[in-house]
């Protein structure tokens, strides 16, 4: 930890309630972490939804999931996979410093977080196409299941939550993008890169979780 | 004690409901003890060590490990045996005889229904025989609602979609409140009914009686019955018949009129569209009135309905 | 304070490789159609694992304040709280049916 | 942590005293109202909460007084049905969401969390300027409901009732969803402030009680609120998508709901209480001149209280048709969450003992605090045991209880940490006659209010209801007189609070004679807190010790390094000898 020294460098990000960098770096991370809980427990009442309902309804998500693309929801992990990736890269670069590794690390996780979108977008409309709307829109007759809406309310409800999560994820990568090539992020400063990483490594593992349960079972 | 008993808890009637005072009791009248024993304790130090001057130094004193052992030991036995004691009486309310008489319970917007196994069908009146456990399978055509006689001291949510069940058995012929406890709309605090207990070979003659649904009574013209049936049914909790604006359009020189809907087309209203408003209450909706009447669909038979709509042509 | 951990190439690329392999074989264990309850274990316990390496080499938790490990855990524990409390109610309901 | 520093025995500590009179504080080192819309001051930010939450308490109270005015006849009085169901909707939700969760965190704990400990404001202050901005945010959403519609679902907003009924309940359900971030982000910013913005020497066990309790607090808050804020979102989803994982007509459960309801529900009972608890402690011992009894105790059975709270929400569900082991597994629970209540009841007594008691109104409070809360807490227990609660679930004895616990227990003691911390935020006394009368008049207004309850509530009145039976009149009478009262109470004290900001006695910058970090600097305090960086050597709580161990900072105030992890500091000095 920094010592007492008076001669302790001022980063023009530092705040001024804050004793030094390291101590606004620390409660920083803290701070995010504690967030993350909160958005595992959001998420969490969703989960807890889906293992009721599957408990109930066993042999439901069966038959339903056989509408759902194990391939594409495959081709989607690894695209999420390699962005976590791509962000641990650009935090990497920043901590060694190399300016111009940030900006393409970002630049690459932007790109990949805008496939998995993408992708996402033709596996909904597909569906769309078939009638398979969530709740009361749900004209779809290939299931031989009463609740079989209710299974596609939480498919929509779950992946479209998780996608509102990407969409802010990418809004935060453009704006590191931004700063990162205004040449805010180095060694002594990343805070806001590290902390993102964070959040969207968090996205990754949410989705990790989606996969096995919607993709997964028929 | 009995005195205090009439002025906190309602008669006990049910085979059940003295265990429930008697928890009652035990709980309160030891609360009352800790009450009385912690704010004597705190009046005494308040009195005690009061501040007599700016200047007076206190004995530093930061914990005594006997003590919160006690406090919090004592207490723990206490609320245990409260536990365990709920719970006992939860079970005895739980576990239904397996000779109790079965009814079935309709809970919707805004009144009880009572069917029977011979078919006899009541509205707000539970007719049930004395000293014989009765069996209430519970269901809801709409939002959940709650079952609750405070004189058996029960109570149970009425749910739709799923079946719940209550039991109790009443000794002596007699009546008692039903009231709907879980919040369920405009008309909450009017969803009333009675139990009526009668002798059981009162009940007998009662329910043959009544065997197979309502047919017209000898003595009533149609549209009297139908102003009997309307009021029964709970019609008049959302159908004022002086023109007043409640949650449905009033009867009130309805027959005959002309009746802009919501999907911007209009209908006269005849016998066809009173018919269909009963059977299919959303099949067409006056406009500026909510869509949330139930179908009566299998609960009022064809003489019933005509009934019913030779009492809305009277009111013009 | 060790939140300056600095990841090296291999354990970031070995890791990306690892849940790559992961994701493949659970796809591949999926086609193997494993009689039921198996099926679902299996795509649990490597989705644990996968989650696992992105918290701990990805976030950094190894190198991180136990703390935040911690507070990560509690995040699950309390799901688990909401899922096993609930689950109490919604499993063990019994079922009425009217007799006529 | 790696305190590595040259030699932590030479850190120099000079004493300072607060000024009396400080003509420099955070009121007016920036004037101007764009000053204070973009203030990170945690100490503004406190005020504007204050000043929200005030707003919102009255509109809330005047909702209950209309209330309680159209029971006064069984029938109708001057109200329609509709009307006052949604009334006592937004009665419910205004109070709950608007007033209680934000009162004591937000508003005091904003204010005294950095000062007691020590620090320059809280970790992340523009953070907490937006979860501000989010709390109006919500407010404003919620107004649009009432205006748009109104709701009248009650406040607990029960499936398949407020999926169906007509009104505005999706921008109501949206408007708390937004809410309960602000609430989140209080939490986030909290918890870490707690741990890494002490002061040096701040360990742990020298945190005061108030700071432990909002530690508790918060972590009730950032683990229950996001539960809330997705199964509000699945009420709103409900109605715009019929997606049916609630109602029933569309192949939901309503009981689901009723267990994501209160998985936050219950909980925030005690995100509404333990910060009262905090500020029981820091009174007593103030007023009693008197170390903390059993400060582990109480400091423990907050976190104990946080986390048992999560494990009881099923008693509110008795009687819904969840399983009988749900049942009976709730209530077993909920009995254990009443002992760390009781033993943090049993510890403040017994600080009192041997104290030196001086009955000054935030003490009176206080006491008003201990005979109802636990009446509220005794009643509790009632309520947690099976058999009873079949009887008295959803009657008027669950009003007065909860009353009991929230107004009773939580605005009690709110208002005792409004009284004791005024004079710091404001800088003036107020009228202390008409304080301990206002205080006599609420514990009077609110038992006349309440009692009667519940006794109506074991005759079977059930709640939530327009008209009644004329057998509970008197009662429902009594009542409505109480309430009255009680409404003229808060009155009163509006008024003379607001009266001593113009016209109050200046106050002394520990008028108490309080041993606590908060009062050693100046009434009205400076814009960043402290001149120096304040070194902790005593508890909050360590009245036989001489005042000025609790003066202590650094001697030059350079950058200096807040020992975050709270590692041992010994302070030996040259001009003013301090410590071990």
């Amino acid at each position: 930890m920094a010592n007492h020294s008076t001669t302790s460098s001022h980063s023009r990000f530092q705040q001024h309630h804050f004793v030094d960098a390291e101590q606004q770096f620390d409660a920083a991370k803290m701070g995010m972490w504690v967030f993350l809980v909160t958005e595992i427990l959001m998420f969490g009442g969703l989960f807890a939804a889906y293992i009721v309902y599957r408990l109930w309804y066993p042999e439901l998500f069966v038959l339903a999931s056989e509408e759902l693309n194990t391939l594409w929801g495959g081709v989607n992990t690894l695209v999420l996979i390699g962005s976590s990736l791509t962000v641990a890269m650009a935090i990497k670069s920043a901590q060694l410093n190399q300016k111009r590794n940030i900006a393409i690390n970002l630049g690459i996780t932007l790109a990949l977080a805008a496939i998995f979108m993408v992708i996402k977008y033709f596996e909904y409309t597909h569906k769309f196409h078939l009638g398979i709307f969530p709740g009361e829109f749900y004209t779809f007759e290939g299931i031989d299941h009463p609740k079989a809406n209710v299974f596609f309310s939480l498919y929509y409800l779950m992946t479209g939550l998780h996608g509102i999560h990407v969409t802010i994820g990418m809004g935060l990568m453009i704006w590191l993008l931004v700063r990162s090539t205004k040449g805010h992020f180095g060694e002594e400063y990343y805070t806001p890169i590290e902390m993102t990483g964070l959040y969207w490594h968090l996205v990754d593992i949410i989705w990790i979780f989606l996969f096995p349960l919607f993709y997964l079972i028929d | 004690m009995d005195a205090l008993n009439d002025l906190l808890l309602p008669p006990a009637k049910s085979t059940l409901a003295h265990q429930t005072d008697t928890l009652f009791w035990f709980v309160h009248l030891s609360s009352l003890a800790l009450t009385i024993g912690l704010i004597a304790v705190i009046v005494y130090f308040v009195y005690k060590y009061r501040r007599k001057s700016e200047d007076e130094v206190t004995p530093l004193i930061t914990h005594n490990n006997t003590l919160e052992v006690t406090w919090s030991v004592i207490p723990l036995i206490l609320v245990l045996v409260v536990f365990g004691w709920g719970y006992k009486v939860f079970m005895d309310q739980q576990v239904v005889p397996d000779d109790a008489y079965e009814i079935k319970v309709t809970g919707q917007k805004w009144m009880w229904q009572f069917t029977y196994e011979n078919g006899a069908r009541t509205n707000g009146e539970l007719h049930v025989p004395a000293d014989r456990p009765i069996k209430l399978i519970m269901s809801s055509n709409d939002v959940i609602h709650s079952f609750y006689v405070p004189d058996y001291r029960l109570k149970q949510d009425v749910v739709p979609g799923q079946y719940t069940e209550l039991w109790f058995n009443a000794k002596e012929p007699g009546e008692s409140i039903i009231y709907c406890t879980e919040y369920c709309g405009t008309a909450h605090s009017d969803m009333l009914g009675t139990v009526v207990v009668h002798e059981q070979t009162d009940f007998k003659t009662w329910l043959a009686e009544n065997a197979g649904g309502g047919s017209k009574p000898e003595d009533l013209a149609p549209a009297e019955w139908g102003e009997q049936l309307a009021q029964e049914y709970a019609c008049a909790t959302c159908h004022s018949t002086d023109g007043s604006q409640m949650t449905g359009p009033t009867w009130q020189g309805k027959f005959g009129s002309e009746e802009p809907l919501a999907d911007g087309s209009s209908v006269t209203v005849d016998e066809n569209y009173l018919r269909e408003s009963i059977l299919e209450p959303n099949a067409k909706v006056v406009q500026g009135f909510p869509a949330v009447m139930n179908t009566y669909q299998g609960q009022l038979n064809e003489e019933q309905i005509n009934a019913i709509i030779e009492y809305i042509k009277t009111l013009k | 304070m060790s939140g300056h951990h600095i990841s090296t190439d291999k354990t970031l690329l070995g890791v990306a490789g690892a849940l790559l392999i992961l994701t493949i074989a659970t796809v591949g264990v999926h086609y193997l159609h494993l009689p039921n309850p198996w099926s679902i274990i299996v795509a649990m316990i490597v989705a644990i694992m996968k989650g696992s390496l992105v918290a701990v080499f990805f976030m950094n938790l190894y190198w991180d304040t136990k703390f935040n490990s911690m507070l990560l855990l509690a995040a699950f524990l309390f799901f688990g709280l909401l899922v096993g409390l609930t689950l109490l109610d919604t499993l063990f309901r019994p079922e009425v049916i009217p007799s006529f | 942590m790696a305190t590595a520093e040259a030699n932590p025995k030479k850190i120099q500590v000079q004493r300072y005293e607060p000024e009396s009179d400080p003509d420099k504080h955070y009121l007016n080192e920036e004037t101007g109202l764009w000053t204070w819309l973009t203030t990170v001051d945690h100490k503004k930010i406190g005020l504007m909460y204050l000043a929200s939450i005030t707003f919102f308490f009255f509109v809330g109270g005047i909702m209950a007084l209309l209330v309680r005015t159209e029971l006064w006849t069984p029938a109708k009085t001057f109200i329609e049905a509709n009307t006052y169901n949604q009334l006592f909707t937004l009665h419910g939700a205004i109070m709950i969401f608007l007033f209680l969760v934000p009162s004591v965190p937000a508003a005091l704990g904003n204010f005294f969390l950095p000062l007691q400990l020590g620090a320059k404001d809280v970790a992340f202050p523009r953070l907490n300027l937006l979860s501000y901005y989010i709390y109006v945010a919500g407010a404003v959403i919620s107004i649009v409901s009432i205006v748009s519609g109104g709701i009248d679902t009650g406040w607990t907003f029960y499936t398949p009732y407020s999926s169906t009924t007509g009104g505005a309940v999706t921008i109501m359900t949206f408007g708390v969803f937004v809410i309960g971030f602000s609430s989140i982000l209080t939490g986030v910013n909290f918890i870490t402030t707690i741990h890494k913005m002490r002061a040096p020497g701040l360990t742990w066990d020298k945190l005061s009680l108030f700071s432990w309790s909002l530690y508790a607090t918060s972590i009730i808050q950032i683990l229950a609120t996001p539960v809330l804020a997705i199964t509000l979102a699945l009420v709103g989803m409900e109605r715009i998508l019929g997606i049916g994982i609630f109602d029933p007509a569309m192949g939901g459960d309503p009981v689901l709901y009723q267990h994501f309801f209160w998985f936050y529900s219950h909980p925030a009972v005690y995100i509404m209480i333990v910060p009262g608890f905090g500020i029981v402690s820091e009174v007593i011992t103030t007023f009693s001149k008197k170390h903390i009894f059993g400060y582990w105790a109480i400091a423990l059975s907050s976190l104990a209280i946080a986390f048992i709270g999560f494990l009881v929400w099923g008693h509110h569900m008795f009687v819904s048709g969840q399983a009988s082991l749900a049942t009976m597994v709730f209530s077993f629970l909920t009995f254990l969450v009443g002992i760390p209540t009781g033993i943090k009841m049993f510890n403040w007594t017994a600080t009192l003992y041997k104290g030196s008691i001086k009955l000054a109104s935030p003490l009176l409070y206080i006491f008003g605090f201990f005979f109802l809360f636990l009446v509220g807490g005794l009643t509790g227990i009632v309520l947690g045991s099976i058999a009873l609660d079949v009887h008295l679930h959803d009657t008027y004895y669950v009003v007065a209880h909860f009353h009991f616990v929230m107004v009773g227990g939580m605005v009690m003691a709110f208002l005792a940490g409004l009284h004791y911390w005024w004079p710091k935020m404001i800088g003036r006394m107020y009228n202390e006659t008409m304080a301990k009368i206002a205080c006599g008049i609420i514990f009077i207004g609110f038992n006349v209010t309440f009692l009667p309850q519940f006794v109506m509530g074991s005759q079977g009145m059930p709640r939530r209801y327009f008209n009644y039976i004329e057998q509970f009149q008197s009662f429902h009478q009594i009542s409505t007189i109480g309430s009255y009262i009680l409404g003229f109470g808060f009155v009163m004290i509006f008024y003379y609070l607001v009266k001593s900001i113009f016209t109050g006695e200046k106050a002394s910058p520990n008028p108490w004679g309080s041993r606590a970090l908060e009062w050693q600097v100046n009434s009205r305090p400076p814009l960043h807190n402290f001149h120096h960086t304040p070194v902790i050597v005593n508890g909050p709580y360590d009245y036989h010790k001489p005042m000025d161990e609790f003066q202590l900072g650094l001697a030059e105030n350079h950058n200096a390094h807040s020992d975050v992890n709270g590692a041992e500091v010994s302070v030996s000095n040259e001009e003013e000898t301090s410590a071990e």
